[in-house]
């Protein structure tokens, strides 16, 4: 699906990834770990588009490098950024709107799905995003993406700032997602939820890749949790 | 009587001038964030375009193309050279705008001269549109087009000039297509929302940048041809842009900015008041008087004493906004109190 | 400045507080009395109105009724820098600091009210020695010193929240409130930020919404749940778990046992 | 035979050119860029164009001297203006010309007069070509000052004079522009009005905004209800070019007594519709005849524009007349020579006015009509002209002055 | 760009080199440029730097962008030359020297009158209201000619009062060295300001108001101080015109001449202190020399803007400043080869431009005067194709070395910067 080689993205001067291998299966969850400013948002970034990056993204074996935003998100990638970018200006409802692309014909999801999914929405739709409380407004962020119905799903910190049990519901609806045959690259803090959802966690550090395995691996490798998670 | 009437008519057709320019202007301005100084410069290229144009392919072809000449110069101004500094933040996209202004004005003398060119309507808005006639025993008549001479002899003939009449039609029409393309499209709300999260919305796959272009072109296509109508009702010269620009944004932020209704409201309002105002003569000092407050010779000498209502009448609009803003920041239907 | 921990009288207490946007009932009666010197949690469900508490008593909104008093005095409706002057600083859930200052500048404008410079034209800012070791000891305080002459936009986001707190610190105000100052960081951070948190609210009163059960259930003396704009519970830790009411309006998920159980050890 | 004759006459003037050989450099201050644009160039135009003809021994220049004009753009502004007095003095430039904006005129003046106080030796003369402001030749008179159009009050004095004899005239409309020329107007033609037909009624008085007005239909309106048959406006530019255009859609058929119809832009904007509504005064025409003619169709020839700032032609005669008289260039003597100059122009006996430096000249009251046989010239290329309709004896214009002179030691 | 930033410490010999070098600079001027006229944009340049700055006050320090500003410094104007009237009669004792001062308090007092309205709102309802204002005080002025004298405005003269040590200020030499004195007090002054509490705090309002109001000011009275400051320096500013021009008309309190004030702050750099002052000398040179070198002035200021806004957005300042950077880290020497290259090229570019642009003038102005272009001493014939072909030979040329030398440029220039960030980030380790 998503096969990453030699990433190398940089913020104006500053060199920050450097040369990030990895990939992400059909159907597949990834959990990407690691501290803060480690580089993970920015990986996410390079994929979008959205940092100048260097060295080769592939999607569904189609080589992505360089394209601008819309277009990466037209082949297929949504992205949910870590600052929950919404439109503050607009309502809840003409924020999902504006998830849709194009037509928006033979999406996976519709409306109700999502007001489903967070009946909260639903109360509040014909609010003002800006005025959201943080928890709706990151819930907000990831219905929005997957209105624009993508393949791959890059979700960076979805359950910051969300209440444990609206988290373990994100966590349900990972898997849902994955159900539908979705994949999913998950930046994550909360190593519980974490492991216990993905197939596959890759832990960064110093803009590296500098573990790939399944959580189970992980768990069993104190020696990558204490240097790169600091989690006895 | 009819002086009543003809102001009214006077007032609405030049507030209907007003609201094409604002209209585009609004649209800019509330979709973007630009202030546009360049707008009323984009206001006499249209009439100068037409201009051109009519001497070749006559005059309504002129009204189609020159807001369309305009409109496209407007896309790659916005596509060369305002998008490099969109990133920079308002001030530069302000500050660049003004540079424009100046290359356009010394652009249009440079090529059509520095005086003014005669750009007189075709035939068809030649003459009035109707004549109101006040006859001798004091009756009201109407008349489509000029009135008969022999009427006019021993009546009060006031015609209506088929020029302003046409500017209502298109100002009119002008309103319903921006409201459509604002409420009906989704244009709208991309680019609101790429005001504030440019990248997320493109990251949600929308080309941001060519809605921008198209934006910009539609707001100056519009001032365009506001341009080509104000350039055959009054007269096409250099002069034309700054003798509008100011009031222009004047009448935007009193609308509300991003109001497309409040800029309509606002135009009409100040192309009434405005004409209304022409026609009284009081003034502070004649109005004291009035109530009989008694002025000492020198008192009724100062200038502010003598000032008339009909001489401030052309900066109303500028007061208007002062105390629009100091009392209703959001302007009239503005929604957002910036 | 310094509120000496009483026992007794309530250094901030919230009488029936109601707020409305539109006809939207977002709190609804809250009622809430702090002791001088306590570390309260404030949790609850997402939307159900912490930030929004918040937000009423440091001023940004008035409430559609009900008071709010701090020392004694009633602060409901008054503005956000009259409160802060009376001794209550807030920081935000979403990241509000001076990106084109540096750290050095956000912290040194944050202390200068407190010192009393006020609106001072007359005086370097170089020449205010208190202001400056203040600030300088407020960015050892946040572990900032190395990023002293940074611009604020160029730190990163783990960053930035210390950035955060310290502004809200700086001005040595008695009362702190805390909207999700761990919010987004890792484990190891968030027990970094839980230290300092501690140390430099030492002797305050101090407010923090929070998700994260380990940092609650490790910081606070007493709970408050804030459920649909109401105060449900305000007791101690032990207490709020016990709760059944709070058990299924919030915590009663493997996830929060887990968090709670992982301060622990 | 009459070739031969111009032939001798420029060899006559070649012998007896005093100053044969010598450059007069004047520097042109006027506004090439804002408002006065069109007009500004014009002039330049107007005062290039003359320089390169008079150059040199030949009738128009006894003292046979070079001219040139060195052009400086005022932007319409005092302080500009000043700078570039400044720049110009730095030249070396003795002569300044002027005369778009009373305001800039005002300022120059008393500029000029400091500058000749502060720096003897360095004396600079102001020859002021169209700022028409009386106050200039009466309470603000100054020696360094000298006036080659009519002002206010004279243009003012003729027109009334006119009017006297027009019975249809019964009510008058003022409407005029809101700053000092248009206030003067306004004042000349209450107090002429009064003077010589107190039974015209001034129905109305309006002042507007300069070049702020863009929609003049309410003025209309305002002064058809006034029942007005007549307005008299010194307008100039697109003020009063909008406002013909307003009068005639608006259907109002009074007729326009104006000042500057037959500047830059104005008659084109007129165009057909105003035929015979639109009057203008001033110290000379369109269709003058003579040498007049000859330049006004060279001039069109070659710069495609009309030529109207006939004080041009006043200055250089003048100057030239004063320099040969004086046998110099240098300022303070050509000034003592030109105050109370009289030679023929082309409008006429003409006479610099010792007591207040007003040129004394003929004027002349124009119509806006079809240009025929008897007045060909075709104004700005529309099939129009600007038809002589009375003209006035310098004695008739002439109006006294308040001015005492101060002459330098 | 921290550096604009950093603390100020009072005895710190690079800035006494700096005043000083400041202070010779304006002492020497005119013993250089001698000419009247020279002499007198000096002044003007002295008097647009203090008004630069003090705008600067409001739009970089700020954050507030004025349309107005020109009616704190037109009614300080205004003011002072009434206050000479006054002298002249003898109503009133007060030193010409002194008269700037007048100026200054009556801008202060318009913006204190004006500012409590303008001030309430930020952003754009600040920019609007000032707009407003501004287009209602000079429509004003121009009716209320009793105070405003119309547009023929106020004139005076300046040689008033008793001559002190033999100073008259009636030679121009004399004004100059009054502005000369003011401006490097104000310029101190206001440079003082930027380090004082209330002018950090105004930083602050500038980049996140709302924070602000947590840490216990209020916007409001911060933003309203701050206008009154500015409009005090832009009063003293007026004041200084008035002396200088002996006459005040209504275009000093006009749209242009706000207009200009905001163009040419934002031009020398807004993000800088120095900025405005680098702003005033250009604004000065713009208006007044360029016009007089070329008819074509309006064209050109209105390119270099659109220029200058979308490749160096921080003013010519904020160029300064990055070298200085790249200096500091000694790298500056390596680039003085591509520099050099840019220049020529760049310069080869301009003249042909500038020819095309000369002649287009020509033949649309004054053609019939003759063919001829005077043209920087060169004399061009408009009429024959040669020239033409010429000038748009060298510009192109021009413009395409230009391009190439761009790019290595740019090449080398983000490989330097690159280094200093590592260089930095390392000093920050060790640190
Ligand atoms: N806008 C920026 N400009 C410059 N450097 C940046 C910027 N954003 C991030 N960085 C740097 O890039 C590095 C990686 O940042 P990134 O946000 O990818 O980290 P992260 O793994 O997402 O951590 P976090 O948990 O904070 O999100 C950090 O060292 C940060 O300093
Ligand atoms: N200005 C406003 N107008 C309308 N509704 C608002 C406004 N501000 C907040 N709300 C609503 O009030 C409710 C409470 O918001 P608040 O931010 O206090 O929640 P919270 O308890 O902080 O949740 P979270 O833990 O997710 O931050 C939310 O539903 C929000 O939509
Ligand atoms: C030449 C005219 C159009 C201008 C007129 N002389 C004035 O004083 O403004
Ligand atoms: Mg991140
Ligand atoms: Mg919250």
């Amino acid at each position: 699906m998503l096969q990453i080689d030699n990433l190398h993205a940089f913020y104006g001067k500053s060199h920050v990834l450097h040369g990030v291998h990895f990939h992400v299966g059909a159907g597949e969850i990834v959990a990407l770990l690691g501290r803060n400013g480690s580089g993970r948002s920015t990986t996410a970034k390079a994929i979008m588009g959205l940092v100048d990056a260097e060295g080769d993204i592939r999607f569904k074996g189609e080589r992505i490098t360089g394209l601008k935003p819309f277009e990466v998100a037209h082949r297929g990638i949504g992205y949910v950024p870590e600052s929950r970018d919404i439109f503050p200006k607009l309502t809840v409802h003409q924020n999902l709107q504006l998830g849709v692309k194009g037509s928006g014909k033979g999406a996976r999801w519709s409306f109700d799905d999502m007001y489903a999914m967070f009946p909260r929405l639903r109360e509040r739709r014909h609010t003002e995003a800006g005025v959201l409380s943080g928890g709706e407004q990151q819930m907000l962020t990831l219905c929005r993406t997957l209105m624009g119905d993508p393949d791959l799903i890059i979700i960076d910190e979805p359950t910051e700032g969300l209440a444990p049990k609206i988290v373990e519901q994100v966590a349900d609806y990972l898997r849902a997602l994955k159900a539908k045959g979705i994949s999913v690259l998950l930046i994550e803090q909360k190593l519980t939820i974490a492991l216990e959802i993905s197939d596959r966690a890759l832990v960064m550090g110093h803009g590296s890749i500098v573990f790939d395995g399944t959580p189970a691996e992980l768990k069993a490798n104190p020696y990558v949790r204490r240097e790169w998670l600091e989690v006895g | 009587m009819e002086f009543v009437i003809v102001s009214l008519l006077n007032g609405v057709s030049y507030g209907l001038l007003l609201f094409m320019l604002s209209s585009g202007l609004t649209l800019i301005f509330s979709m973007m964030g630009v202030l546009n100084f360049a707008h009323a410069s984009f206001y006499m290229l249209g009439a100068y375009v037409a201009y051109a144009l009519s001497g070749i392919v006559g005059f309504w072809v002129a009204l189609l193309l020159a807001p369309l000449l305009v409109g496209l110069a407007g896309a790659l101004f916005e596509k060369t050279s305002l998008r490099k500094v969109h990133p920079f933040g308002h001030v530069p996209e302000l500050l660049i705008t003004f540079g424009l202004s100046y290359v356009v004005l010394e652009l249009v003398q440079l090529v059509w001269g520095r005086s003014a060119v005669s750009f007189t309507p075709p035939a068809a808005l030649q003459g009035p549109a109707f004549t109101l006639i006040h006859t001798a025993q004091d009756t009201m008549a109407f008349a489509w087009g000029q009135a008969p001479a022999e009427v006019c002899a021993q009546a009060a003939c006031t015609p209506f000039p088929a020029t302003r009449a046409f500017m209502m039609l298109v100002a009119v029409g002008m309103l319903v297509t921006l409201w459509l393309l604002i409420t009906r499209t989704r244009v709208g709300l991309i680019i609101q929302a790429a005001l504030t999260h440019p990248q997320m919305v493109e990251a949600l796959g929308h080309n941001v940048p060519r809605v921008f272009m198209l934006v910009f072109g539609i707001g100056t296509g519009l001032a365009g041809l506001a341009g080509v109508i104000g350039g055959v009702t009054f007269v096409t010269e250099p002069a034309m842009a700054a003798a509008l620009g100011a009031i222009v944004f004047a009448v935007v932020v009193i609308g509300g900015l991003g109001s497309l209704p409040g800029a309509f409201l606002a135009s009409l309002l100040i192309g009434v008041i405005q004409t209304f105002a022409v026609s009284i003569d009081h003034s502070i000092g004649s109005l004291l008087t009035r109530i009989g407050v008694p002025l000492g010779e020198a008192l009724a000498s100062k200038d502010f004493l003598r000032l008339t209502l009909s001489q401030v009448a052309p900066v109303l609009p500028y007061l208007f906004l002062v105390l629009i803003l100091i009392f209703r920041p959001k302007g009239l239907l503005g929604t957002r109190d910036h | 400045m310094n509120a000496t921990p009483s026992t007794e009288a309530p250094v901030l207490e919230l009488r029936n507080v109601w707020k409305r946007f539109g006809k939207t009932e977002i709190i609804r009666g809250a009622n809430l009395a702090v002791r001088g010197g306590e570390r309260v949690a404030v949790i609850g469900p997402n939307g159900a109105g912490k930030s929004t508490l918040f937000n009423l008593i440091s001023g940004r909104f008035a409430p559609s009724s009900g008071e709010i008093w701090l020392n004694g005095q009633r602060i409901d409706g008054k503005k956000p820098y009259q409160i802060n002057r009376m001794g209550l600083s807030r920081s935000f859930q979403i990241t509000n600091i001076f990106p084109k200052l540096s750290v050095f500048e956000n912290l040194r404008c944050s202390v200068l009210w407190s010192l009393g410079y006020r609106y001072t034209f007359i005086r370097f800012l170089a020449d205010l020695d208190d202001a400056n070791e203040r600030a300088e000891a407020l960015l050892d305080r946040i572990g900032l010193h190395k990023k002293r002459d940074t611009l604020a936009m160029n730190l990163t986001y783990a960053e930035q929240r210390a950035l955060e707190i310290g502004i809200t610190i700086a001005g040595g105000a008695s009362v702190i409130l805390l909207d999700e100052p761990t919010a987004g960081m890792s484990k190891s951070e968030t027990r970094r930020f839980i230290e300092l948190i501690r140390e430099v609210t030492e002797g305050k009163t101090l407010l923090t919404v929070e998700h994260d059960m380990g940092v609650v259930f490790g910081l606070a003396d007493r709970i408050a749940v804030v459920v649909y704009g109401e105060v449900i519970a305000f007791d101690t830790p032990e207490a709020v778990r016990a709760n059944p009411r709070v058990q299924e309006a919030y915590l009663g998920s493997v996830l929060a046992q887990q968090q709670a159980a992982e301060v622990a050890h | 035979q009459s070739a031969r004759q111009a032939a001798r006459q420029q060899a006559a003037a070649a012998a007896n050119a005093p100053l044969a050989g010598q450059t007069v450099k004047i520097a042109w201050i006027d506004p090439l860029s804002g408002l006065m644009a069109p007009v500004g160039s014009n002039q330049v135009r107007s005062f290039q164009f003359f320089a390169e003809k008079f150059s040199g021994p030949n009738p128009y220049n006894p003292a046979g001297v070079k001219w040139e004009v060195v052009p400086f753009d005022n932007k319409l502004s005092p302080a500009e203006s000043l700078t570039a007095l400044q720049s110009a003095i730095d030249q070396g430039i003795r002569y300044i010309t002027q005369g778009n904006g009373s305001s800039v005129a005002g300022a120059l003046i008393e500029a000029v007069a400091r500058h000749n106080a502060r720096n003897p030796g360095k004396e600079v003369i102001f020859l002021n070509h169209s700022a028409v402001d009386p106050d200039f030749t009466n309470s603000k008179c100054n020696y360094w000052h000298f006036r080659f159009d009519a002002d206010t009050s004279m243009k003012m004095e003729a027109l009334t004079t006119f009017m006297k004899d027009q019975p249809d005239i019964k009510k008058v409309y003022l409407l005029n522009q809101n700053y000092s020329h248009g206030h003067q107007v306004a004042k000349y033609a209450k107090e002429l009005l009064a003077r010589k037909r107190p039974d015209v009624e001034i129905v109305g008085e309006d002042l507007h905004p300069l070049a702020q007005v863009r929609d003049f239909a309410p003025y209309i309106a305002k002064i058809k209800a006034s029942g007005a048959d007549a307005v008299i406006t010194g307008n100039w530019g697109s003020d009063l070019a909008l406002l013909v255009k307003a009068a005639m859609e608006g259907g109002y058929t009074g007729k326009f007594y104006t000042y500057y119809a037959g500047v830059t832009g104005t008659p084109t904007a007129l165009g057909t519709q105003a035929e015979g509504r639109v009057y203008q005064v001033s110290y000379n025409h369109y269709n003058m005849g003579g040498d007049m003619q000859k330049w006004q169709d060279e001039f069109k020839k070659r710069f495609n524009a009309d030529f109207y700032t006939g004080s041009v032609i006043h200055i250089f005669r003048s100057l030239s007349e004063a320099m040969a008289k004086a046998k110099s260039t240098d300022p303070v003597q050509v000034a003592k020579v030109l105050e109370g100059l009289k030679f023929t122009s082309y409008n006429g006996e003409v006479e610099m006015r010792r007591t207040d430096h007003q040129l004394q000249q003929p004027l002349y009251l124009t119509r806006w009509q079809k240009a025929d046989a008897k007045f060909p010239y075709r104004v700005e290329n529309t099939e129009m002209t600007f038809a002589l309709v009375r003209e006035f004896p310098a004695y008739i214009a002439s109006t006294p002055t308040s001015c005492n002179m101060q002459r330098p030691g | 760009m921290t550096r604009a930033y950093y603390t100020f410490t009072p005895y710190n010999v690079g800035r006494w080199i700096i005043w000083t070098a400041f202070a010779l600079v304006l002492l020497l001027a005119p013993q250089v440029f001698t000419s009247n006229l020279a002499v007198s944009m000096l002044s003007q340049m002295g008097i647009a730097i203090i008004a630069c700055l003090a705008y600067n006050i409001l739009l970089g320090q700020g954050g507030m962008l004025s349309f107005g500003h020109a009616v704190y410094s037109g009614l300080g104007s205004y003011f002072a030359i009434h206050t000479l009237l006054k002298v002249a009669q003898g109503e009133l004792a007060v030193p010409v020297s002194l008269i700037p001062l007048v100026g200054g308090l009556a801008g202060l007092f318009f913006a204190f009158l004006f500012g409590y309205v303008t001030t309430r709102k930020a952003g754009t309802a600040f920019a609007m209201i000032t707009l407003g204002v501004g287009e209602l005080v000079f429509a004003l002025s121009l009716m209320f000619s009793d105070f405003f004298g119309g547009e023929a405005g106020i004139t005076a003269d300046r040689v008033v009062g008793e001559p002190f040590f033999g100073i008259t200020f009636g030679p121009t030499v004399q004004v100059y060295y009054l502005i000369a004195v003011y401006t490097f007090v104000c310029v101190a002054a206001m440079y003082a300001f930027t380090r004082t509490p209330l002018g950090r705090i105004l930083n602050a309002v500038r980049d996140n108001p709302e924070r602000v109001e947590f840490i216990g000011y209020n916007t409001q009275i911060v933003r309203y101080l701050a206008f009154m400051v500015s409009g005090f320096f832009a009063g003293i500013a007026g004041g200084l015109g008035a002396i200088l021009f002996e006459i005040v008309t209504a275009e000093v309190v006009g749209p242009l001449r706000s207009g200009a004030y905001l163009l040419f702050t934002f031009l020398g750099g807004a993000t800088f202190f120095f900025g405005p002052i680098i702003g005033g000398i250009l604004m000065v040179l713009a208006l007044v020399f360029l016009s007089e070198l070329t008819k074509a002035w309006l064209l050109y200021l209105g390119l270099v803007f659109m220029f200058m806004v979308m490749y160096a957005p921080g003013g010519i300042a904020s160029l300064i400043m990055m070298n200085l950077r790249v200096a500091a880290f000694g790298r500056l020497r390596e680039l003085w080869v591509s520099y050099l290259a840019l220049g020529i090229t760049g310069v080869v570019a301009l003249l042909g431009a500038g020819a095309l642009i000369e002649m287009v003038y020509h033949l649309q102005l004054n053609a019939a005067i003759g063919p001829h272009v005077e043209y920087l001493g060169a004399r061009l014939d408009s009429s024959r194709a040669e020239s033409w072909v010429g000038a748009v030979f060298v510009m192109l040329t021009g413009v395409g070395l230009f391009e190439l030398a761009r790019r290595h440029f740019r090449a080398h220039w983000n490989e330097i910067q690159a280094d200093i960030e590592k260089e930095i980030k390392r000093r920050e380790m060790m640190a």
